[in-house]
């Protein structure tokens, strides 16, 4: 795989065969190879039952296949089955932490540090629990290069009340990828849990989440190939064992009476009614297609495009590009604003042009206004780009300009 | 290249939109924003003792959609009673566009439309541009 | 489509491909159509995108095609799509009226009413919730033919008490259906909010959401021939609008800033995270599936098998049968047990017959409590079954009868 | 019919089962449910001064698989030592069962011997039969 095998792998991706298609929004979500549809398909079509309970032959079938994509998707970010916990998406995933751990552990008084740089889906659960429990957010600022700095994470640790600091692996505006395992065990040492956003990390970048010794990791299927409908979070096992169920229901339970129950032992505990059953067997799929090109080379790929993107996009006047200014420093994806044209006019004539690229705030208002933007323009890497697809946005952004340029 | 989105006059309102800027002691105000896109408006209205607009302002950023509507419908309200002002509906500000707007961008087109009604009926009007123009499928959105 | 039909429908659902499958299962899941599976395929294949942000016209695509599915998806059970929220499966939809209608809405000494057939998905909820705010559960009985009492309903809400009550539609063990525009003009009159579980009504006979009334109305994309990671949540808007958001992170919000967040409108207020998008178009798909064929025809067909079964189960010596005695009181599914074996053994022997059923507790562990038994066996029927399926299974029953019988 | 499972002397087993029925004043007493069945185990040991099982009996009720498991097991540990049975592990009961048991059913199986083990250690043993037999794949499992 090199930066310009375009073809080689955009032919695993159905969705590639139209014309002239230039996808460069994997952030928002992955196109998904032809393995995970074909998982989908199959399971469906020759394996699908419910899991957990079943004793006919069809049956114990789906169960062995469900329970052997969480392991193997255990295993591909490095960590247990039973700490890994199906979800709908890393939303659900985090609010999960936020009313199960969130209460007993952050009191009135307490604080929960996050980053300027986070997604809504790691802000809004965070600032509804210190609301509920009178505690306090602490924001890490990002500097004029998208970096965070620990020394602003030990001083906001040093009186003792940070309960939580909750930082995501890479920003998905400003590709920065933070080091994660010096904020967790600056956190650990300070007596506060930490929870990482890998939600733009996991398909890009080798993850281990024993090493990153994360309390809690959070991911999601949909932007790492796999289908729609599925989240995951590996937590540690003592905490999720002193941690009470959240949603309650079918298969959490051990045994419920009329007066009272207890629960199911990890991971089933917080994985209440029907699990998306198909879609964790699809995401297995994808993550043994991920494993089969090697996070290495894909890293190697995505970064070599991103590097390219990075000077190519910054050859053109009026364009800002924001982040950190080397690609090692960065996920795959690039944002950047034009001085003559809106992110959404951008977005639009580039759709004209069937480049699909994101505009908008990316779920991250607190990181725009802190940027002084309404909105950014972004394109985001996956394995299938190539620098072709860098040249075709940085073409069409030429008919932006000349559109809006002259006045 | 032919981009019929972006029409000449589509472009001129936004790179000199008219009636673009503060205004002093108002008599109505609006402020609202497209939650999607981030985009900002704030419109002020002067009106005489019929009240009829004498003068519009408005204030903001966001992109050539949302700010050239703003500034066409700007120059359609003088002269108008709030009352017909909040009954506007849709195609005013369509018809003005005169392009075919996508649903995702509608929110951007009918932005300032909003926003002018609430100047004009005091209150952030009865809009649901998701509900609306996203739970159902085209052609069940009124504004 | 007659009872004797087999073939003709089951060509529709590549499963049943299988030489020799009798699936008996389909309350615990559905088998799936063929234009189920190709919806899935070519959503993913050809128009995949992330919804609600997108400009370009792949996004643009992708977005008409989640919200047209909704609309066809609550218009199927005459609901509006505004006030039709997707959640991930049944079981969360319950626990979204519990954490956010819950707390504002039951406090100490109030009451909530359930009927002792309740899956566990319709019963933990509650209990969590009456203990944390000091509110107790009562227990409308079933008598012995499986039937609640409005008597006993009425003299639970006298009190004024009770401040929701939450029933099922039809009971996955006993297969009542209940009297539910009854149980919510009740509920209503004297001042509760009512639930009504649907997760085993909706593909089986005609619901109509509005008619029935209730303030909440729940069901399971995965049991109505559509894939797993979907569930739906009809409310009252009045209710949805007071009620405070439960999961929280991006697509729910309107603006987000350091300090505060304002939520967005109905449905997306209580949708937080990327949705199961590809699975909401799959479920479109599905509701069309049955739509095509006529759900007052799909009632008649499985009312039909069910009565054949009743007759056949009931000539069995030892065969004792759950639940009402007529099929026109029941949906399609019959629970049964052999006084010379035990429903795991049943369901083991069964399923090397390729008769697949189901054998265990059911999710209702107080039900069985009631019935003095720990465990049922149960067949269920769907649209591809015929009385064919019910042959197999009584012929199996018969070698279980050989093997355990004799003593 | 050919069913290897049930085989002749799991059935006998299971319809006349050894050692069951009350104890009175048990010196250990344990008690379990498989939660996924709903089958019920109760089991109770008299032992001597050097911690040797003297007597036996269970009650509760389940399928042939978990009632022919703890009958049989039941008649193996007489004589037994605590520390000993306590060490038991899952092949104690597959030898004794002798057919192939499917995941789902080995927690039908191995009930008997969670309950002997716990009530052999005075705990309920450590057991993870949904985590190590389902989150895991075949063969990671250990009792
Ligand atoms: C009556 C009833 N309610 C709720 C559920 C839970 O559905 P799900 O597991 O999809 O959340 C089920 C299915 O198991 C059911 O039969
Ligand atoms: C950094 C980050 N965190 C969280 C999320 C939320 O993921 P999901 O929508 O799948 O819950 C996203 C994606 O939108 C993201 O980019």
């Amino acid at each position: 795989m090199t930066t310009a095998s375009h073809t080689a792998l955009a032919l695993d991706f159905p969705i590639l065969e139209q014309e002239g298609l230039v996808y460069l929004d994997s952030a928002a979500t992955s196109q998904k190879p032809r393995v995970v549809l074909d998982a989908l398909e199959d399971f469906l079509a020759h394996h699908n039952a419910n899991v957990h309970r079943g004793v006919y032959p069809l049956a114990i079938d789906a169960d062995t296949r469900f329970s052997a994509a969480r392991a193997q998707i255990a295993a591909f970010v490095g960590a247990e089955p039973a700490e890994t916990i199906i979800t709908k998406n890393a939303t659900e995933a985090i609010n999960l932490v936020r009313y199960s751990w969130g209460p007993q552990n952050v009191g009135a008084g307490d604080a929960i540090v996050l980053t300027e740089a986070e997604h809504h889906s790691n802000i809004v659960p965070w600032q509804q629990l210190c609301e509920e429990v009178g505690a306090e957010l602490r924001w890490l600022e990002v500097d004029d290069e998208g970096m965070i700095s620990l020394g602003q994470l030990d001083e906001f640790l040093a009186d003792g009340r940070v309960k939580m600091v909750a930082v995501t692996h890479c920003s998905n505006v400003l590709g920065t990828i933070n080091p994660v395992e010096e904020v967790v065990a600056r956190a650990r040492a300070a007596g506060a849990a930490s929870l990482i956003d890998g939600s733009q990390a996991v398909p890009h970048m080798a993850v281990n989440v024993d090493a990153i010794g994360a309390d809690f990791y959070v991911w999601t299927g949909h932007k790492a190939y796999g289908p729609t409908g599925i989240g995951l979070l590996h937590g540690r096992r003592e905490l999720l064992e002193a941690m009470p169920p959240f949603l309650t229901g079918g298969d959490m339970i051990k045994t419920v009476s009329f007066e009272a129950t207890t629960f199911n032992e990890l991971p089933f505990k917080f994985e209440a009614g029907t699990p998306p059953i198909a879609e964790t067997v699809a995401l297995g799929a994808a993550v043994d297609f991920i494993s089969g090109l090697g996070i290495d080379r894909v890293r190697a790929h995505e970064e070599a495009i991103t590097a390219y993107a990075l000077s190519q996009l910054q050859a053109i006047p009026g364009l800002t590009v924001q982040g950190p200014p080397l690609a090692q420093q960065r996920g795959g994806l690039v944002s950047f604003t034009l001085d003559c044209a809106h992110p959404h006019d951008v977005a639009e004539i580039l759709g004209r042009d069937q480049v699909c690229v994101r505009a908008g705030h990316h779920c991250t208002q607190p990181l725009m206004k802190k940027l002084g933007l309404g909105a950014t323009t972004r394109a985001s890497f996956a394995v299938h780009n190539s620098t072709d697809d860098v040249d075709a946005l940085v073409g069409s952004l030429g008919n932006v300009i000349e559109i809006f340029g002259e006045s | 290249m032919d981009d019929a989105l972006y029409r000449e006059e589509i472009l001129e309102h936004y790179k000199r939109p008219h009636n673009f800027g503060p205004m002093e002691n108002p008599d109505r105000e609006s402020f609202d924003t497209n939650p999607l896109c981030g985009d900002e408006l704030r419109v002020m209205l002067k009106v005489d003792d019929n009240d009829v607009v004498e003068e519009v302002r408005f204030e903001g950023h966001g992109c050539a959609i949302s700010q050239a509507s703003a500034s066409m419908i700007s120059d359609e309200i003088k002269g108008m009673k709030l009352d017909d002002l909040a009954r506007l509906d849709r195609s005013a500000i369509l018809d003005l566009l005169g392009i075919d707007i996508s649903a995702t961008r509608m929110k951007c087109a009918l932005l300032s439309l909003k926003v002018l009604k609430s100047a004009a009926i005091g209150t952030l009007a009865d809009w649901e541009p998701d509900t609306a123009d996203a739970a159902r499928p085209a052609g069940g959105a009124q504004l």
